[in-house]
């Protein structure tokens, strides 16, 4: 599964997406888990909300193939 | 047509944004601009880049109008905003708001940036004399 | 100059406004504009005549601009109005507020506006279909 | 003493001014009775106030020949 980064998110893992183990990332919450312990310097930031098909989801949302996940972290637009 | 939504990376346009706004109806509109400030926390701002999740911004800015024209006594209301590098005195964002009356127009503009910047998926780097910073990243 | 106050029986110029509230130092600019309204009170309205005591009319716009710039935290206010004839969808008044941070460019525009109606000698008689008047002269 | 008018007052003398003897009105209370009393209408009025030099004035200011008087109907502007 293809996860796009945007801003902070970016700049730590070096890239515009990341590619997760479908079987790793059942959830939401279970995404964020897997990003965090593959890159530690996510949990020092003040939030990390993920899109999935351009929404804010919860982390009981189950995630398959064909959504569009996103890191969001803190927004700072205006 | 009562909302008006853009994200460009061009200079946002104010008379675009008035033209949209101004009708026979309103006595009141309300115009939000943020603009580029020289310094944050006491620390001079060389420039700032924007960087957007467009589409699921442009959907977020959507919500926001659309609840504004629902909470608001208004008949129209116009979010752009602006991504890339900008430098001082540049325009990130734009809000406008028309109205029968000037309350609403006042309130729906408040609500409406107020709501921008906590979910809208924009992000802002500030770039200062020593080194840059993701706008409210960290606690 | 953080004020600049006019009063003008010709088009009043919002980039002339802007250009005057743009600075390095501001992060907010907050711009209410009063456009002619086609109803009041469901009569239609064909245009609006405004007449000002001019010499204390600009006095008291000094004073709310000083006010404003004592009260809240803001750089620089300008307030415009316009006397004359004029039709639907044209403007009366402007009054932009820059500051560094937006709530304050929100509560000294709306603190302008709303002592503006109270206190500066400024009358707009309403021309309607049938007839016309003096807004506000009676109970 | 020249007393300027503005608005509905303009309207009600038919005239940008009206003249008023100085010894009828030694103060602004008394320059409003004046007014009231030779134009009825004005006592319809939401609100009649007086400014004396381009400043609103209380009921108790003396009049000097000198002063710049004006009447202030309801102000709606904006």
């Amino acid at each position: 599964m293809k996860v796009l980064t945007f801003g902070i998110t970016k700049d730590i893992i070096g890239s515009r997406s990341l590619e997760v183990p479908s079987n790793l990332a059942l959830t939401v919450g279970e995404l964020r888990q897997y990003v965090i312990s593959k890159y530690p310097k996510m949990e020092k930031l003040k939030s990390l909300a993920i899109a999935v098909n351009e929404e804010y989801a919860t982390d009981d949302k189950r995630l398959i193939e064909s959504d569009v996940v996103a890191l969001i972290p803190p927004v700072s637009g205006g | 047509m009562r909302k008006k939504i853009k994200i460009s990376s061009s200079p946002l346009n104010l008379n675009e944004v008035i033209r949209f706004i101004r009708a026979d109806e309103n006595g009141a509109e309300d115009y939000f601009i943020g603009t580029v400030r020289n310094a944050t926390k006491g620390e001079s701002v060389t420039h700032l880049f924007f960087e957007s999740y467009e589409a699921m911004a442009i959907k977020e800015m959507e919500k926001i109008a659309d609840r504004a024209l629902e909470q608001f006594d208004i008949n129209n209301i116009a979010i752009y905003h602006r991504v890339g590098e900008l430098k001082i005195q540049e325009v990130p964002v734009i809000i406008g708001v028309g109205s029968a009356h000037r309350v609403a127009a006042f309130d729906a503009c408040r609500f409406a940036i107020d709501t921008l910047k906590e979910t809208v998926p924009i992000w802002k780097k500030e770039f200062l004399e020593n080194g840059e910073v993701w706008v409210s990243a960290h606690p």
